[in-house]
Protein backbone atom coordinates (compact mmCIF):
# COMPACT_ATOMS: atom_id res chain seq x y z
CA UNK A 1 0.00 0.00 0.00
CA UNK A 2 2.96 2.23 -0.04
CA UNK A 3 2.29 4.75 -2.61
CA UNK A 4 4.13 5.65 -5.02
CA UNK A 5 5.63 9.39 -5.60
CA UNK A 6 7.16 11.27 -8.53
CA UNK A 7 7.99 14.83 -8.61
CA UNK A 8 7.62 17.13 -11.64
CA UNK A 9 7.72 20.98 -12.63
CA UNK A 10 4.26 21.37 -11.34
CA UNK A 11 4.41 19.61 -7.89
CA UNK A 12 4.30 16.36 -6.48
CA UNK A 13 2.33 13.56 -8.00
CA UNK A 14 1.47 10.58 -5.19
CA UNK A 15 -0.02 7.62 -6.96
CA UNK A 16 -2.15 6.25 -3.62
CA UNK A 17 -2.78 2.31 -4.30
CA UNK A 18 -5.34 -0.80 -3.25
CA UNK A 19 -8.03 -0.06 -0.61
CA UNK A 20 -8.25 3.60 1.87
CA UNK A 21 -10.23 3.27 4.88
CA UNK A 22 -9.34 4.04 8.41
CA UNK A 23 -6.70 2.01 9.01
CA UNK A 24 -4.13 2.52 5.48
CA UNK A 25 -5.60 6.04 5.25
CA UNK A 26 -2.71 7.10 8.50
CA UNK A 27 0.51 5.52 6.51
CA UNK A 28 -0.93 7.57 3.57
CA UNK A 29 -1.35 10.67 5.54
CA UNK A 30 1.96 10.92 7.28
CA UNK A 31 3.83 9.83 3.75
CA UNK A 32 2.28 12.81 2.10
CA UNK A 33 3.13 15.05 5.05
CA UNK A 34 6.39 14.56 5.26
CA UNK A 35 6.59 15.59 1.52
CA UNK A 36 4.58 18.60 1.65
CA UNK A 37 6.31 19.66 4.65
CA UNK A 38 9.85 18.82 3.38
CA UNK A 39 9.47 20.13 -0.33
CA UNK A 40 6.51 22.79 -0.08
CA UNK A 41 5.17 22.16 -3.58
CA UNK A 42 2.84 24.85 -5.38
CA UNK A 43 0.89 21.63 -6.27
CA UNK A 44 0.03 18.40 -4.68
CA UNK A 45 -1.52 15.73 -7.38
CA UNK A 46 -3.39 12.67 -5.79
CA UNK A 47 -3.58 10.03 -8.44
CA UNK A 48 -6.64 7.63 -7.42
CA UNK A 49 -6.34 5.69 -10.50
CA UNK A 50 -5.07 2.35 -8.27
CA UNK A 51 -7.90 2.43 -5.63
CA UNK A 52 -10.28 0.20 -5.70
CA UNK A 53 -11.80 0.75 -2.63
CA UNK A 54 -12.37 3.67 -0.45
CA UNK A 55 -14.72 4.83 2.81
CA UNK A 56 -15.11 8.15 4.17
CA UNK A 57 -12.03 7.91 5.75
CA UNK A 58 -10.41 8.41 2.21
CA UNK A 59 -12.72 12.13 2.86
CA UNK A 60 -11.11 13.09 5.48
CA UNK A 61 -7.56 12.17 4.00
CA UNK A 62 -8.37 14.44 0.67
CA UNK A 63 -9.91 17.59 3.14
CA UNK A 64 -6.77 17.37 5.27
CA UNK A 65 -4.15 17.58 2.55
CA UNK A 66 -6.52 20.61 0.82
CA UNK A 67 -6.26 22.56 4.38
CA UNK A 68 -2.59 21.44 4.41
CA UNK A 69 -1.89 22.65 1.01
CA UNK A 70 -3.93 25.80 1.35
CA UNK A 71 -1.64 26.29 4.59
CA UNK A 72 1.08 27.11 2.62
CA UNK A 73 -0.35 28.61 -0.14
CA UNK A 74 -0.26 25.46 -2.81
CA UNK A 75 -3.43 24.00 -3.91
CA UNK A 76 -4.07 19.98 -4.16
CA UNK A 77 -6.07 18.01 -7.12
CA UNK A 78 -7.57 14.94 -7.26
CA UNK A 79 -6.90 13.41 -10.30
CA UNK A 80 -8.07 9.86 -12.18
CA UNK A 81 -10.98 8.97 -9.78
CA UNK A 82 -12.14 5.72 -10.84
CA UNK A 83 -15.75 5.01 -11.85
CA UNK A 84 -16.22 2.99 -8.29
CA UNK A 85 -15.09 5.78 -6.55
CA UNK A 86 -17.23 8.37 -7.80
CA UNK A 87 -20.46 8.06 -5.87
CA UNK A 88 -18.57 8.38 -2.66
CA UNK A 89 -16.52 11.48 -3.97
CA UNK A 90 -20.04 13.22 -5.06
CA UNK A 91 -21.76 12.30 -1.75
CA UNK A 92 -18.69 14.22 -0.16
CA UNK A 93 -19.23 17.42 -1.25
CA UNK A 94 -15.74 17.89 -2.42
CA UNK A 95 -17.10 18.29 -6.05
CA UNK A 96 -17.52 22.56 -4.19
CA UNK A 97 -14.16 22.98 -4.15
CA UNK A 98 -13.42 22.02 -7.45
CA UNK A 99 -10.25 20.18 -6.65
CA UNK A 100 -11.42 16.93 -8.78
CA UNK A 101 -10.54 15.94 -12.22
CA UNK A 102 -12.55 13.20 -13.61
CA UNK A 103 -9.34 12.43 -16.35
CA UNK A 104 -5.52 13.15 -16.15
CA UNK A 105 -3.24 10.84 -18.07
CA UNK A 106 -2.09 7.98 -16.00
CA UNK A 107 1.32 7.97 -14.20
CA UNK A 108 2.08 4.93 -16.31
CA UNK A 109 0.75 6.46 -19.75
CA UNK A 110 3.10 8.83 -20.28
CA UNK A 111 2.45 9.36 -23.66
CA UNK A 112 -0.87 10.62 -23.12
CA UNK A 113 -2.08 14.88 -22.96
CA UNK A 114 -2.33 16.40 -19.83
CA UNK A 115 -5.89 17.65 -21.09
CA UNK A 116 -8.16 17.79 -18.24
CA UNK A 117 -11.93 16.81 -18.32
CA UNK B 1 -39.33 -12.08 5.54
CA UNK B 2 -38.34 -15.46 5.35
CA UNK B 3 -34.26 -15.91 6.21
CA UNK B 4 -32.63 -18.03 3.82
CA UNK B 5 -29.14 -18.03 5.04
CA UNK B 6 -27.91 -16.22 8.39
CA UNK B 7 -23.95 -15.77 9.74
CA UNK B 8 -22.40 -14.18 12.82
CA UNK B 9 -18.85 -12.38 12.85
CA UNK B 10 -16.65 -11.25 15.69
CA UNK B 11 -13.11 -9.70 16.27
CA UNK B 12 -11.96 -7.14 18.27
CA UNK B 13 -11.69 -3.57 17.82
CA UNK B 14 -8.44 -3.02 15.42
CA UNK B 15 -8.68 -1.06 12.49
CA UNK B 16 -6.29 -3.97 10.37
CA UNK B 17 -9.73 -5.68 10.52
CA UNK B 18 -11.67 -3.15 9.27
CA UNK B 19 -10.65 -4.41 5.97
CA UNK B 20 -11.35 -7.77 7.11
CA UNK B 21 -15.14 -7.51 8.08
CA UNK B 22 -15.97 -6.13 4.83
CA UNK B 23 -14.27 -8.95 3.02
CA UNK B 24 -16.15 -10.97 5.21
CA UNK B 25 -19.50 -9.25 4.86
CA UNK B 26 -19.15 -9.23 1.30
CA UNK B 27 -18.14 -12.99 0.54
CA UNK B 28 -21.33 -13.86 2.32
CA UNK B 29 -23.40 -11.25 0.91
CA UNK B 30 -22.30 -12.29 -2.71
CA UNK B 31 -24.57 -15.38 -2.28
CA UNK B 32 -27.92 -13.02 -3.23
CA UNK B 33 -25.67 -12.47 -6.86
CA UNK B 34 -25.50 -9.00 -6.68
CA UNK B 35 -23.60 -6.77 -9.14
CA UNK B 36 -20.23 -4.93 -8.46
CA UNK B 37 -21.61 -2.03 -7.70
CA UNK B 38 -24.26 -3.13 -5.27
CA UNK B 39 -21.56 -5.26 -3.40
CA UNK B 40 -19.14 -2.03 -3.12
CA UNK B 41 -22.23 -0.04 -1.79
CA UNK B 42 -22.38 -3.00 0.83
CA UNK B 43 -18.61 -3.21 2.06
CA UNK B 44 -18.53 0.74 1.77
CA UNK B 45 -21.37 1.23 4.22
CA UNK B 46 -19.81 -1.99 6.63
CA UNK B 47 -16.86 -0.46 6.63
CA UNK B 48 -18.22 2.72 8.31
CA UNK B 49 -20.06 0.83 10.71
CA UNK B 50 -17.08 -1.08 12.11
CA UNK B 51 -14.63 1.88 11.77
CA UNK B 52 -16.82 4.05 14.19
CA UNK B 53 -17.04 0.98 16.42
CA UNK B 54 -12.85 0.89 16.70
CA UNK B 55 -12.28 4.70 16.24
CA UNK B 56 -15.68 6.03 18.34
CA UNK B 57 -17.46 2.87 20.24
CA UNK B 58 -13.98 1.55 21.80
CA UNK B 59 -11.68 5.21 21.69
CA UNK B 60 -8.25 4.05 23.13
CA UNK B 61 -9.45 0.70 23.94
CA UNK B 62 -9.97 -2.49 22.57
CA UNK B 63 -13.64 -4.41 22.46
CA UNK B 64 -15.35 -6.66 20.63
CA UNK B 65 -17.19 -6.13 17.69
CA UNK B 66 -19.80 -8.34 16.66
CA UNK B 67 -21.30 -8.67 12.80
CA UNK B 68 -25.11 -10.29 11.93
CA UNK B 69 -25.81 -10.89 8.17
CA UNK B 70 -28.97 -11.87 7.42
CA UNK B 71 -30.28 -13.03 3.69
CA UNK B 72 -33.77 -13.51 2.69
CA UNK B 73 -35.93 -14.68 0.02
CA UNK B 74 -36.33 -11.16 -1.46
CA UNK B 75 -32.88 -10.40 -2.05
CA UNK B 76 -32.71 -8.18 1.14
CA UNK B 77 -29.30 -8.29 3.47
CA UNK B 78 -30.01 -7.11 7.16
CA UNK B 79 -26.65 -6.24 8.45
CA UNK B 80 -26.43 -5.81 12.28
CA UNK B 81 -23.11 -4.08 13.67
CA UNK B 82 -22.73 -3.88 17.72
CA UNK B 83 -20.53 -2.81 19.92
CA UNK B 84 -20.54 -2.46 24.02
CA UNK B 85 -18.64 0.76 23.82
CA UNK B 86 -19.23 4.07 24.72
CA UNK B 87 -22.11 4.44 23.10
CA UNK B 88 -23.96 7.68 21.75
CA UNK B 89 -25.98 10.51 23.44
CA UNK B 90 -28.08 12.23 20.84
CA UNK B 91 -28.37 9.90 17.75
CA UNK B 92 -30.13 12.40 15.47
CA UNK B 93 -27.41 14.81 15.93
CA UNK B 94 -24.27 12.13 15.64
CA UNK B 95 -26.38 10.99 11.92
CA UNK B 96 -26.06 14.50 10.56
CA UNK B 97 -23.48 15.12 7.86
CA UNK B 98 -20.18 16.61 8.82
CA UNK B 99 -20.75 16.04 12.68
CA UNK B 100 -18.05 14.63 14.21
CA UNK B 101 -16.26 14.40 17.73
CA UNK B 102 -13.16 13.28 15.90
CA UNK B 103 -12.56 15.68 13.85
CA UNK B 104 -8.88 16.22 15.37
CA UNK B 105 -8.48 12.96 14.22
CA UNK B 106 -9.47 13.68 10.21
CA UNK B 107 -12.70 11.88 10.32
CA UNK B 108 -14.77 14.05 8.21
CA UNK B 109 -18.00 13.46 9.32
CA UNK B 110 -19.64 11.17 6.92
CA UNK B 111 -19.72 8.00 8.29
CA UNK B 112 -23.71 7.69 8.69
CA UNK B 113 -23.91 10.15 5.81
CA UNK B 114 -22.63 7.49 3.32
CA UNK B 115 -24.24 4.37 5.38
CA UNK B 116 -27.55 6.05 4.56
CA UNK B 117 -26.61 6.86 1.27
CA UNK B 118 -25.00 3.29 0.03
CA UNK B 119 -27.85 1.22 1.88
CA UNK B 120 -32.06 1.36 1.68
CA UNK B 121 -31.99 2.04 5.19
CA UNK B 122 -30.18 2.55 8.77
CA UNK B 123 -30.94 2.23 11.82
CA UNK B 124 -28.94 3.40 14.95
CA UNK B 125 -29.88 2.62 18.64
CA UNK B 126 -27.53 3.53 21.17
CA UNK B 127 -27.28 3.69 25.12
CA UNK B 128 -24.62 5.89 26.42
CA UNK B 129 -21.54 3.23 28.55
CA UNK B 130 -23.86 0.55 26.84
CA UNK B 131 -22.70 0.33 23.75
CA UNK B 132 -24.81 0.97 19.78
CA UNK B 133 -26.28 -1.04 17.12
CA UNK B 134 -26.52 0.02 13.56
CA UNK B 135 -28.87 -2.04 11.16
CA UNK B 136 -28.31 -1.53 7.64
CA UNK B 137 -30.88 -3.00 5.09
CA UNK B 138 -30.40 -2.87 1.50
CA UNK B 139 -32.55 -5.30 -1.44
CA UNK B 140 -30.46 -6.02 -4.66
CA UNK B 141 -32.23 -5.48 -8.22
CA UNK B 142 -33.10 -8.91 -9.53
CA UNK B 143 -31.29 -9.81 -12.11
CA UNK B 144 -32.52 -11.96 -15.50
CA UNK B 145 -29.77 -14.30 -15.38
CA UNK B 146 -30.32 -15.29 -12.02
CA UNK B 147 -32.92 -17.65 -10.58
CA UNK C 1 2.49 -18.07 21.83
CA UNK C 2 0.71 -14.55 22.07
CA UNK C 3 -2.25 -13.91 20.28
CA UNK C 4 -1.82 -11.01 18.24
CA UNK C 5 -5.38 -11.10 16.87
CA UNK C 6 -8.89 -12.88 16.58
CA UNK C 7 -12.05 -13.64 15.05
CA UNK C 8 -15.10 -15.82 15.56
CA UNK C 9 -17.56 -16.82 12.69
CA UNK C 10 -20.87 -19.27 13.13
CA UNK C 11 -23.01 -20.20 10.35
CA UNK C 12 -25.22 -22.73 9.40
CA UNK C 13 -24.05 -25.61 7.21
CA UNK C 14 -25.54 -25.23 4.41
CA UNK C 15 -23.08 -26.49 1.40
CA UNK C 16 -23.44 -22.53 -0.10
CA UNK C 17 -20.98 -21.47 2.94
CA UNK C 18 -18.11 -23.74 2.31
CA UNK C 19 -16.84 -21.18 -0.21
CA UNK C 20 -17.70 -18.31 2.16
CA UNK C 21 -15.96 -19.70 5.23
CA UNK C 22 -12.91 -20.28 3.18
CA UNK C 23 -12.80 -16.23 2.06
CA UNK C 24 -13.54 -14.95 5.16
CA UNK C 25 -10.72 -17.31 7.03
CA UNK C 26 -9.04 -16.24 3.96
CA UNK C 27 -9.34 -12.56 4.61
CA UNK C 28 -8.47 -12.65 8.28
CA UNK C 29 -5.29 -14.82 7.76
CA UNK C 30 -4.64 -12.45 5.01
CA UNK C 31 -2.94 -10.12 7.69
CA UNK C 32 0.13 -12.39 8.07
CA UNK C 33 0.88 -11.76 4.75
CA UNK C 34 1.09 -15.35 3.83
CA UNK C 35 2.29 -16.42 0.12
CA UNK C 36 -0.51 -17.39 -2.57
CA UNK C 37 0.43 -20.73 -1.63
CA UNK C 38 0.38 -20.47 1.95
CA UNK C 39 -3.01 -18.99 1.35
CA UNK C 40 -4.44 -21.69 -0.94
CA UNK C 41 -3.10 -24.35 1.31
CA UNK C 42 -5.19 -22.61 4.57
CA UNK C 43 -8.48 -22.32 1.89
CA UNK C 44 -8.00 -25.82 1.21
CA UNK C 45 -7.41 -27.33 5.18
CA UNK C 46 -10.43 -25.05 6.02
CA UNK C 47 -12.63 -26.09 2.95
CA UNK C 48 -12.00 -29.94 4.01
CA UNK C 49 -13.22 -29.53 7.71
CA UNK C 50 -16.29 -27.12 7.23
CA UNK C 51 -17.11 -29.74 4.57
CA UNK C 52 -16.90 -32.28 6.67
CA UNK C 53 -19.43 -30.29 8.88
CA UNK C 54 -21.70 -30.14 5.79
CA UNK C 55 -21.71 -33.40 4.30
CA UNK C 56 -21.21 -35.75 7.52
CA UNK C 57 -21.87 -34.11 10.62
CA UNK C 58 -25.42 -32.84 10.10
CA UNK C 59 -26.33 -35.29 7.36
CA UNK C 60 -29.86 -34.81 6.54
CA UNK C 61 -30.36 -31.67 8.78
CA UNK C 62 -29.26 -28.09 9.16
CA UNK C 63 -26.58 -27.27 11.99
CA UNK C 64 -24.34 -24.51 13.69
CA UNK C 65 -20.51 -24.64 12.24
CA UNK C 66 -18.36 -21.87 14.61
CA UNK C 67 -14.97 -21.21 13.59
CA UNK C 68 -12.21 -19.21 15.85
CA UNK C 69 -9.01 -18.11 14.35
CA UNK C 70 -6.23 -16.89 16.22
CA UNK C 71 -3.33 -14.90 14.70
CA UNK C 72 0.06 -15.35 17.10
CA UNK C 73 3.07 -13.28 16.62
CA UNK C 74 5.24 -15.62 15.80
CA UNK C 75 3.72 -15.65 12.22
CA UNK C 76 1.04 -18.90 12.91
CA UNK C 77 -2.52 -19.17 12.21
CA UNK C 78 -4.99 -21.43 14.35
CA UNK C 79 -7.91 -22.46 13.23
CA UNK C 80 -10.60 -24.21 14.97
CA UNK C 81 -13.87 -25.64 13.18
CA UNK C 82 -16.28 -26.62 15.78
CA UNK C 83 -20.09 -28.67 14.81
CA UNK C 84 -22.41 -30.29 17.06
CA UNK C 85 -23.20 -33.50 15.11
CA UNK C 86 -23.15 -36.79 15.41
CA UNK C 87 -19.39 -37.07 16.00
CA UNK C 88 -16.60 -39.71 15.44
CA UNK C 89 -16.89 -43.16 16.61
CA UNK C 90 -12.84 -44.16 15.61
CA UNK C 91 -11.21 -40.36 15.23
CA UNK C 92 -8.23 -43.20 14.09
CA UNK C 93 -9.98 -44.53 11.40
CA UNK C 94 -11.24 -41.66 10.04
CA UNK C 95 -8.02 -39.84 9.40
CA UNK C 96 -6.93 -43.14 7.56
CA UNK C 97 -6.58 -41.97 3.51
CA UNK C 98 -9.52 -42.87 1.49
CA UNK C 99 -11.82 -43.94 4.46
CA UNK C 100 -14.70 -42.14 3.96
CA UNK C 101 -18.18 -43.12 4.98
CA UNK C 102 -20.10 -41.62 2.72
CA UNK C 103 -18.50 -42.98 -0.68
CA UNK C 104 -21.81 -43.13 -2.64
CA UNK C 105 -21.89 -39.33 -2.67
CA UNK C 106 -17.84 -39.55 -4.20
CA UNK C 107 -16.52 -38.45 -0.94
CA UNK C 108 -12.85 -39.19 -1.72
CA UNK C 109 -12.09 -39.97 1.73
CA UNK C 110 -9.23 -37.52 1.66
CA UNK C 111 -10.82 -34.61 3.53
CA UNK C 112 -8.47 -35.14 6.42
CA UNK C 113 -5.10 -36.28 3.89
CA UNK C 114 -5.27 -32.90 2.54
CA UNK C 115 -5.93 -31.22 5.53
CA UNK C 116 -2.87 -32.95 7.27
CA UNK C 117 -1.15 -32.25 3.64
CA UNK C 118 -1.76 -28.36 3.63
CA UNK C 119 -1.42 -26.88 7.59
CA UNK C 120 1.42 -28.31 9.61
CA UNK C 121 -0.47 -29.79 12.35
CA UNK C 122 -3.94 -31.24 12.14
CA UNK C 123 -6.10 -32.43 15.77
CA UNK C 124 -9.32 -34.04 16.21
CA UNK C 125 -11.51 -33.77 19.02
CA UNK C 126 -14.87 -35.63 18.65
CA UNK C 127 -17.42 -37.38 20.79
CA UNK C 128 -20.49 -39.56 19.28
CA UNK C 129 -23.40 -37.44 19.15
CA UNK C 130 -22.23 -34.48 21.05
CA UNK C 131 -19.95 -33.21 17.50
CA UNK C 132 -16.56 -32.92 16.21
CA UNK C 133 -13.46 -30.30 16.48
CA UNK C 134 -11.39 -29.63 13.81
CA UNK C 135 -7.76 -27.81 14.64
CA UNK C 136 -5.45 -26.60 12.16
CA UNK C 137 -2.03 -25.15 13.09
CA UNK C 138 0.33 -23.62 10.50
CA UNK C 139 3.15 -20.97 10.44
CA UNK C 140 4.10 -19.04 7.52
CA UNK C 141 7.87 -18.53 6.27
CA UNK C 142 8.82 -15.34 7.24
CA UNK C 143 9.05 -12.49 4.16
CA UNK C 144 11.94 -10.43 3.85
CA UNK C 145 9.99 -7.38 2.66
CA UNK C 146 7.57 -7.82 5.66
CA UNK C 147 7.71 -6.83 9.63
CA UNK D 1 -20.16 -21.72 -12.97
CA UNK D 2 -21.62 -23.49 -15.77
CA UNK D 3 -18.96 -25.67 -17.69
CA UNK D 4 -18.24 -24.41 -21.14
CA UNK D 5 -18.62 -27.68 -23.84
CA UNK D 6 -17.25 -28.45 -26.55
CA UNK D 7 -17.58 -31.57 -28.98
CA UNK D 8 -14.73 -32.82 -31.31
CA UNK D 9 -13.62 -35.52 -33.23
CA UNK D 10 -11.56 -37.16 -30.42
CA UNK D 11 -14.58 -36.72 -28.04
CA UNK D 12 -16.21 -33.95 -25.37
CA UNK D 13 -13.84 -31.42 -23.84
CA UNK D 14 -15.80 -29.70 -20.71
CA UNK D 15 -14.29 -26.38 -19.79
CA UNK D 16 -14.25 -26.31 -15.62
CA UNK D 17 -14.44 -22.41 -14.52
CA UNK D 18 -13.80 -20.94 -10.95
CA UNK D 19 -14.03 -22.78 -7.52
CA UNK D 20 -14.80 -26.92 -7.63
CA UNK D 21 -15.97 -27.70 -4.34
CA UNK D 22 -18.68 -29.76 -2.67
CA UNK D 23 -21.17 -27.09 -3.53
CA UNK D 24 -20.18 -26.47 -6.84
CA UNK D 25 -19.00 -30.20 -7.58
CA UNK D 26 -22.91 -31.16 -7.45
CA UNK D 27 -23.75 -28.94 -10.75
CA UNK D 28 -20.59 -30.41 -12.29
CA UNK D 29 -21.41 -33.50 -11.93
CA UNK D 30 -25.23 -33.82 -13.28
CA UNK D 31 -24.34 -31.82 -16.58
CA UNK D 32 -21.09 -34.24 -17.08
CA UNK D 33 -23.15 -37.37 -16.39
CA UNK D 34 -25.80 -36.19 -18.93
CA UNK D 35 -23.73 -35.59 -21.57
CA UNK D 36 -21.27 -39.04 -20.65
CA UNK D 37 -24.59 -41.10 -20.81
CA UNK D 38 -26.52 -39.19 -24.20
CA UNK D 39 -23.02 -39.16 -26.46
CA UNK D 40 -21.48 -41.73 -25.23
CA UNK D 41 -17.77 -40.44 -26.20
CA UNK D 42 -14.98 -42.02 -26.42
CA UNK D 43 -13.06 -39.20 -24.88
CA UNK D 44 -13.95 -37.44 -22.50
CA UNK D 45 -11.36 -34.32 -21.29
CA UNK D 46 -11.84 -32.50 -18.03
CA UNK D 47 -10.01 -29.09 -18.61
CA UNK D 48 -8.97 -27.21 -15.43
CA UNK D 49 -7.10 -24.17 -16.90
CA UNK D 50 -9.68 -21.72 -15.35
CA UNK D 51 -10.43 -23.36 -12.25
CA UNK D 52 -9.26 -21.57 -9.14
CA UNK D 53 -9.48 -23.21 -6.42
CA UNK D 54 -10.47 -27.06 -6.24
CA UNK D 55 -10.57 -29.23 -2.68
CA UNK D 56 -11.06 -32.92 -2.65
CA UNK D 57 -14.58 -32.93 -3.44
CA UNK D 58 -12.19 -32.18 -6.63
CA UNK D 59 -10.69 -35.43 -6.58
CA UNK D 60 -14.14 -37.63 -5.93
CA UNK D 61 -15.34 -35.43 -9.29
CA UNK D 62 -12.47 -36.89 -11.14
CA UNK D 63 -12.82 -40.40 -9.79
CA UNK D 64 -16.31 -40.38 -10.08
CA UNK D 65 -16.05 -39.28 -14.35
CA UNK D 66 -13.03 -41.74 -14.26
CA UNK D 67 -15.24 -44.55 -13.35
CA UNK D 68 -18.39 -43.69 -15.36
CA UNK D 69 -16.33 -43.44 -18.51
CA UNK D 70 -14.33 -46.89 -17.78
CA UNK D 71 -17.85 -48.58 -17.48
CA UNK D 72 -19.06 -47.02 -20.90
CA UNK D 73 -15.86 -48.11 -22.56
CA UNK D 74 -14.14 -44.98 -22.79
CA UNK D 75 -11.49 -42.87 -20.79
CA UNK D 76 -10.88 -39.75 -19.20
CA UNK D 77 -8.61 -36.93 -19.70
CA UNK D 78 -7.50 -34.58 -17.04
CA UNK D 79 -5.86 -31.60 -18.74
CA UNK D 80 -4.22 -28.31 -18.28
CA UNK D 81 -4.01 -28.48 -14.46
CA UNK D 82 -2.97 -25.05 -13.21
CA UNK D 83 0.24 -24.79 -10.60
CA UNK D 84 -2.25 -23.88 -7.80
CA UNK D 85 -4.00 -27.11 -8.28
CA UNK D 86 -0.81 -29.32 -8.90
CA UNK D 87 -0.50 -30.07 -4.91
CA UNK D 88 -3.96 -31.69 -4.41
CA UNK D 89 -3.47 -33.73 -7.47
CA UNK D 90 -0.43 -35.02 -6.50
CA UNK D 91 -1.42 -35.81 -3.26
CA UNK D 92 -4.66 -37.80 -4.42
CA UNK D 93 -2.91 -40.49 -6.44
CA UNK D 94 -4.34 -39.40 -9.44
CA UNK D 95 -1.10 -39.84 -11.36
CA UNK D 96 -1.28 -43.65 -10.85
CA UNK D 97 -4.28 -43.57 -13.18
CA UNK D 98 -2.48 -42.11 -16.24
CA UNK D 99 -4.92 -39.67 -16.99
CA UNK D 100 -3.20 -36.12 -15.77
CA UNK D 101 -1.53 -34.22 -18.93
CA UNK D 102 0.03 -31.01 -17.68
CA UNK D 103 -0.08 -29.00 -20.55
CA UNK D 104 -2.61 -29.18 -23.66
CA UNK D 105 -3.75 -26.28 -25.74
CA UNK D 106 -6.16 -23.89 -24.01
CA UNK D 107 -10.05 -24.15 -25.28
CA UNK D 108 -9.61 -20.15 -26.16
CA UNK D 109 -6.45 -20.92 -28.22
CA UNK D 110 -7.36 -23.10 -31.17
CA UNK D 111 -4.34 -22.13 -33.50
CA UNK D 112 -1.94 -23.31 -30.64
CA UNK D 113 -1.02 -27.16 -31.00
CA UNK D 114 -3.17 -30.00 -29.41
CA UNK D 115 0.35 -31.31 -28.07
CA UNK D 116 0.95 -32.90 -24.72
CA UNK D 117 3.72 -32.70 -22.12
N1 LIG E 1 -20.39 3.09 17.30
C1 LIG E 1 -20.31 4.34 17.82
N2 LIG E 1 -20.08 4.51 19.16
C2 LIG E 1 -19.99 5.75 19.70
N3 LIG E 1 -20.14 6.89 18.99
C3 LIG E 1 -20.38 6.78 17.66
C4 LIG E 1 -20.47 5.54 17.02
N4 LIG E 1 -20.72 5.75 15.71
C5 LIG E 1 -20.78 7.09 15.55
N5 LIG E 1 -20.58 7.73 16.72
C6 LIG E 1 -20.63 9.19 16.95
O1 LIG E 1 -21.30 9.79 15.84
C7 LIG E 1 -20.46 10.76 15.22
C8 LIG E 1 -20.72 10.83 13.72
O2 LIG E 1 -20.38 9.60 13.11
P1 LIG E 1 -20.05 9.53 11.56
O3 LIG E 1 -21.17 10.16 10.79
O4 LIG E 1 -19.74 8.11 11.21
O5 LIG E 1 -18.78 10.45 11.36
P2 LIG E 1 -17.25 10.23 11.80
O6 LIG E 1 -17.02 8.77 12.06
O7 LIG E 1 -16.48 10.72 10.64
O8 LIG E 1 -17.06 11.03 13.04
C9 LIG E 1 -19.06 10.34 15.59
O9 LIG E 1 -18.14 11.40 15.52
C10 LIG E 1 -19.25 9.82 17.01
O10 LIG E 1 -19.32 10.88 17.95
N1 LIG F 1 -17.13 -33.31 11.30
C1 LIG F 1 -17.37 -34.65 11.18
N2 LIG F 1 -18.44 -35.20 11.80
C2 LIG F 1 -18.69 -36.52 11.68
N3 LIG F 1 -17.94 -37.36 10.95
C3 LIG F 1 -16.87 -36.88 10.31
C4 LIG F 1 -16.54 -35.50 10.37
N4 LIG F 1 -15.42 -35.30 9.63
C5 LIG F 1 -15.08 -36.49 9.14
N5 LIG F 1 -15.94 -37.45 9.53
C6 LIG F 1 -15.85 -38.91 9.22
O1 LIG F 1 -14.53 -39.19 8.78
C7 LIG F 1 -14.55 -39.78 7.49
C8 LIG F 1 -13.31 -39.36 6.71
O2 LIG F 1 -13.32 -37.98 6.48
P1 LIG F 1 -12.47 -37.36 5.28
O3 LIG F 1 -11.07 -37.85 5.36
O4 LIG F 1 -12.66 -35.89 5.31
O5 LIG F 1 -13.11 -37.98 3.96
P2 LIG F 1 -14.52 -37.70 3.25
O6 LIG F 1 -15.08 -36.41 3.74
O7 LIG F 1 -14.18 -37.67 1.82
O8 LIG F 1 -15.40 -38.85 3.64
C9 LIG F 1 -15.85 -39.30 6.89
O9 LIG F 1 -16.29 -40.15 5.85
C10 LIG F 1 -16.77 -39.33 8.10
O10 LIG F 1 -17.24 -40.62 8.37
Amino acid sequence: MEPNIRFDDSGIRVQLCGEIDHHTAKDIRETTDTLIQQRRPKELRLDFSRVSFMDSSGIGLIMGRYRMMSLYGGYLKVINVPEALEKIMILSGLGALNIIERRENNYDSPQRNESEL
Amino acid sequence: MTVRNEMNLSFESRSCNESFARSAVGAFVAQLDPTIGELNDIRTAVSEAVTNCVVHAYRDTIGLIRINVKLTADHTVIIRIRDNGVGIEDVHQAMEPLYTTASSEERAGLGFAVMQSFADSVTVRSKPQKGTTVTLRKTFARRTNHV
